[in-house]
């Protein structure tokens, strides 16, 4: 138990996961959606530097560095969608959010 | 155990109470200053020259009520002043007062960024404060802010990377002692970079010229209108902490942090005798000063002028900056 | 956390305009100069509608003055605009003495000149302050409010108080003036006129200044005309309309002045107004202490004033536009029939909601201050 | 004291997790959000990438939540979706979704584990961007490796973010 070996991260990273993947699938609200989504990314990005760590090798950071620039381009994205669509719906329910156009 | 928690808590503790001891009088000194810019005395009934004022003002807002309005969001009400607090002072732990302990508490490699990202979540205490007032005006405000903190940071950190350039480390001490081997305060080498950094500076702590999130003649004191006592002082400690911090960070990256003017100059070797943290010390109040001065004589810019600025002019500005001290690296 | 009474209404079918927000500024708001509340409606921070509330210290004044002796009325309207008491004094008795075709005194009628160009100062000094402090600029207030203590103190020495004078009498003035007083007065210009670079030097050529006041609240000569603007803010857009001028009264036909105009009718605009506005008070006020005639300061009035049955309209230029008196006289009772004051503030602030549309919340506040009330007299 | 480190961030970082996904407000939500983010920062730490700590810190906690903020503090003034919807069944299904997912990834953990393998750490060492001792700080390495073997997608990437921006102004702007 003393010892934190590489498990100990990815068993952390995937109970991060699946947080974020229960309020992905339990919310209704799309923005809380979104940061169950955020959760997930960070899963993974915990993962990565943890392996990096472990691996002594750069390329995990390197990854981190990608995913927080996705993250940012689907936050921005996303938020402006919600914002659009908020606009016209006045709603962030995901239920109603089943048409293509309006 | 010593060194890893004893004199750590030990630097904290003197840092954090000289911090606070040091914003009690920087408030006093504002009051004065502004007073003598205005034709009149200033704080002048409680002690000597109203020195006690200093102790008077905080002893008077914890003891005031301190009031939670209705349909307020209690949680982030009361967490929100914290939040805006506690980064101020964090960023303390990486200011170098002088290049070896225990002049500083942590020298980390990455110090400068640490410092940027520290204080940009700053912004966090004064958007929540101003939502969970449930009250219009500090939702304006709060919306005002934070627009403006992230625009005007843009700003800020580009200059900072073109220092950082310069110098070659992100280390505040490295950043420092460059200075010391390039025999020139940052100043003269990146003038422009020091100017864009102060008024950037002005605009991240709200002060006139930029101080519309807490313009109390449009948005009747903006984020911390519905605040009071206790909570109150906190955002406003948090305020002049972050004053005290832009000065800490101009007077590092460009007049040379602890170092004499002149650092090669032999002749000027008689300055050494002043210690280094008290011409740190005397830098900081410089820049005080310069802010408490700005305040006196400025009138306050309108929102989407604020806008044109960060955005037109200092981002820009930076930018040609960046680009122009990289070719000067690659060239020289 | 809006309220539901405030949320934009939804129109179907349309876009909504969920970011419509209704802000009420005022009553207690900082910069409303007292007790005017406005109800903006704003787009983001855009005003999309300004609507001018007002009456908060409504007091009735004119129904008061209809129960008041006529002479007890010049007291009455020192509480209107309490800020330039002394021009309503002088609006007041000169309409009086129109009523009652009373031939008052020539240093009389300089002293009252001094005096309501002094007022004028003062006046000015606050709107000074007050409207560069509402734009952010505090030390302006300080100092504009230095010199107006300076005028106050004058006000003091001459009829001891220093906001409500009570200092004109119909038929002339209670007092003349005291040994000395007018050489204090040509020293306070001299004072005054330096003093003013000193503004000017913070405020004209500064570029947050100008950034922030010109082409804001831009109103066209023939539009300001049409909602009766006066005074600067109707001299701002370039229309010549001054009282004193156009229907001289007190001693203003022996003096020479001039009345600046604007050009763009912008906020910048009346402000390069009211401050040549001061320089040109300063020029009465050295000619009318120059010429002071000799004489008594009192006309010949009865002791009872009751004016023979009739009415008049008087009006004078106060600090903040053309300050009007109707006044009805039964000739019977010692008290006007009908007493009725068309005051300049209330009539320029009909202009806020035109001005404030399509600027920023900022705006506002400095438009506020550009039309440049008082709400005793809007409220009355 | 690195395990009591670890278990200390993990059981916050883990508990303001479910906070986020189980908070009533969204403006909790984002609190919870950031006070995990910071938390998950001073995990890497822990890991000696301090670049990508302050930059979790830097981006995640400074920018992009911040605009998650704003979002939820312009759409949460009316009333919480959830109130106004049949959420019960859904979350029902979400929840066994979840449940399996769950299923899925213990069976991993506990084949791994079981199977002792360590993640193999020599088969990477030969790949050219390995740690060189301390003569490079971390942030020289990172930069270094950025623009030299991830120049490419690292542009793409500055790319993406571009068109983000943009598409983010053109969805969000009113009227252009």
């Amino acid at each position: 138990m003393l010892e934190i070996t590489p498990l100990h991260y990815s068993v952390l990273s995937a109970a991060l996961f699946m947080i974020g993947v229960i309020g992905v699938l339990v919310r209704r609200n799309i923005i809380i959606i979104f940061m169950s989504i955020e959760l997930i990314l960070n899963a993974v990005n915990i993962n990565l530097v943890a392996l990096s760590d472990q691996l002594q090798n750069l390329i995990g950071q390197v990854f981190v560095v990608f995913v927080i620039a996705v993250a940012a381009a689907e936050a921005a994205v996303g938020l402006g969608i919600i914002i659009a669509f908020y606009r016209n719906k006045e709603t962030v329910n995901i239920d109603e959010m089943s048409l293509m156009r309006w | 155990m010593l060194d890893t928690f004893v004199i750590p808590l030990l630097q904290i503790a003197v840092l954090v109470n000289a911090l606070l001891v040091t914003v009690t009088f920087l408030v006093l000194m504002e009051r004065k200053v502004m007073g003598w810019a205005q034709a009149r005395l200033g704080p002048m009934r409680v002690g000597p020259y109203g020195i006690l004022q200093a102790i008077v003002d905080p002893i008077k807002l914890i003891l005031k009520e301190d009031i939670t309005p209705a349909n307020a969001d209690r949680f982030v009400f009361t967490l929100a002043p914290i939040m805006s607090l506690v980064p101020a002072l964090v960023v303390f732990s990486v200011i170098p007062f002088g290049p070896e302990q225990p002049y500083y508490i942590a020298d980390i490699n990455v110090g400068l960024l640490f410092i940027i990202s520290v204080t940009s979540i700053g912004v966090y205490g004064i958007i929540l404060g101003g939502w969970s007032s449930n009250s219009k005006y500090p939702l304006l405000a709060s919306l005002r802010a934070s627009a403006q903190l992230i625009s005007y940071e843009i700003a800020v950190v580009m200059t900072l990377v073109s220092v950082v350039l310069t110098a070659g480390t992100l280390n505040m001490i490295g950043i420092v002692e460059a200075q010391r081997e390039a025999g020139l305060w940052f100043a003269f080498v990146q003038p422009v970079a020091c100017v864009l950094v102060f008024i950037g500076g002005l605009a991240e702590t709200n002060r006139l010229p930029f101080d519309l999130p807490e313009a109390e003649t449009e948005l009747t004191g903006g984020f911390h209108t519905e605040y009071s006592g206790m909570r109150f002082s906190l955002f406003f400690l948090a305020e002049y902490a972050n004053i005290i911090v832009i000065s800490a960070i101009v007077a590092l990256m460009f007049f040379g942090g602890w170092m004499r003017p002149f650092p090669n100059v032999e002749a000027l070797a008689f300055l050494d005798l002043i210690p280094g943290w008290v011409w740190f010390c005397g830098k900081i109040f410089f820049f005080l000063y310069l802010f408490v001065w700005i305040r006196a004589t400025f009138p306050r810019y309108r929102y989407d002028q604020l806008m044109a600025i960060g955005w037109k002019v200092l981002i820009p500005i930076a930018i040609g900056n960046l680009v122009l001290t990289g070719i000067a690296k690659v060239v020289l | 956390m809006m309220t539901d009474a405030t949320e934009a209404p939804r129109r179907i079918g349309q876009a909504f305009d969920t970011d419509e927000l209704v802000l009420n500024m005022g009553p207690q708001h900082p910069s409303t100069h007292g007790v005017l509340r406005v109800v903006l409606r704003l787009d983001g921070e855009r005003v999309v509608d300004a609507d001018c509330v007002i009456g908060y210290i409504h007091r009735g004044v004119e129904k008061l003055c209809e129960n008041r002796d006529w002479t007890q009325i010049v007291l009455l309207t020192d509480r209107m605009d309490y800020v330039a008491a002394a021009t309503s004094n002088l609006g007041y008795v000169e309409a009086v003495e129109k009523l009652m075709q009373v031939e008052v005194p020539r240093r009389a009628r300089y002293i009252r000149t001094i005096l309501a160009e002094l007022q004028r100062i003062a006046s000015h000094c606050l709107w000074l302050g007050t409207h560069a402090m509402d734009i952010g600029a505090m030390t302006v207030l300080l100092y504009s409010f230095r010199e107006r203590e300076h005028v106050l103190d004058l006000f003091e020495e001459y009829c001891g108080a220093r906001l409500t004078y009570n200092s004109m009498r119909i038929g002339g003035l209670p007092l003349d003036i005291p040994t000395g007083w007018d050489k204090r007065v040509s020293a306070f210009c001299d004072v005054m006129e330096t003093k003013l670079d000193e503004y000017e030097e913070l405020l004209t050529n500064n570029r947050i200044w100008v950034g922030r006041t010109r082409d804001i609240g831009v109103i066209s000569g023939e539009e300001a005309t049409a909602l009766g603007l006066c005074g600067p803010p109707l001299r701002g857009s370039g229309v010549s309309r001054d009282v004193r001028k156009d229907e001289p009264n007190a001693a203003y036909d022996e003096f020479e002045f001039d009345i600046p105009l604007g050009t763009r009718g912008d906020t910048y605009d009346r402000y390069l107004i009211r401050l040549e506005e001061f320089k040109q008070s300063i020029r009465i006020i050295r000619q009318a202490v120059e010429g002071l005639p000799e004489g008594p300061v009192m006309g010949k009035v009865p002791r009872l004033i009751k004016p023979p049955a009739g009415e008049t309209y008087h009006a004078v230029e106060s600090p903040k536009g053309e300050i009007g008196f109707f006044v009805v006289s039964d000739g019977r009772s010692t008290n006007p029939y009908r007493f009725r004051v068309r005051p300049p503030s209330f009539c320029n602030l009909q202009a806020l909601s035109r001005l404030c549309k399509g600027h920023l919340v900022a705006d506002v506040v400095a438009l506020i201050g550009t039309i440049d009330i008082v709400l005793g007299e809007v409220d009355r | 004291m690195e395990a009591f480190v670890f278990y200390l961030l993990a059981t916050l970082i883990l508990g303001l997790g479910i906070m986020v996904i189980t908070a009533r407000s969204a403006v909790h939500s984002v609190l919870f959000l950031v006070l995990n983010f910071l938390l998950v920062a001073i995990l890497y730490v822990t890991l000696s990438a301090q670049f990508v700590a302050v930059i979790q810190v830097l981006v995640y906690a400074g920018g992009i939540v911040v605009l998650y903020l704003f979002v939820v503090m312009l759409v949460s003034l009316k009333k919480a979706p959830e109130l106004r919807s049949d959420s019960r069944r859904v979350a029902r299904t979400g929840l066994l979704l979840a449940g399996a997912v769950l299923a899925e990834l213990i069976a991993i953990v506990w084949y791994t584990s079981a199977n002792g393998s360590a993640p193999p750490a020599q088969a990477a060492s030969d790949f050219p961007p390995r740690l060189a001792g301390d003569a490079m700080l971390n942030t020289e390495r990172l930069g270094w490796v950025l623009y030299t073997e991830y120049l490419i997608p690292f542009e793409v990437a500055s790319m993406l973010l571009l068109v983000a921006m943009i598409g983010a102004i053109v969805l969000a702007k009113k009227n252009l």
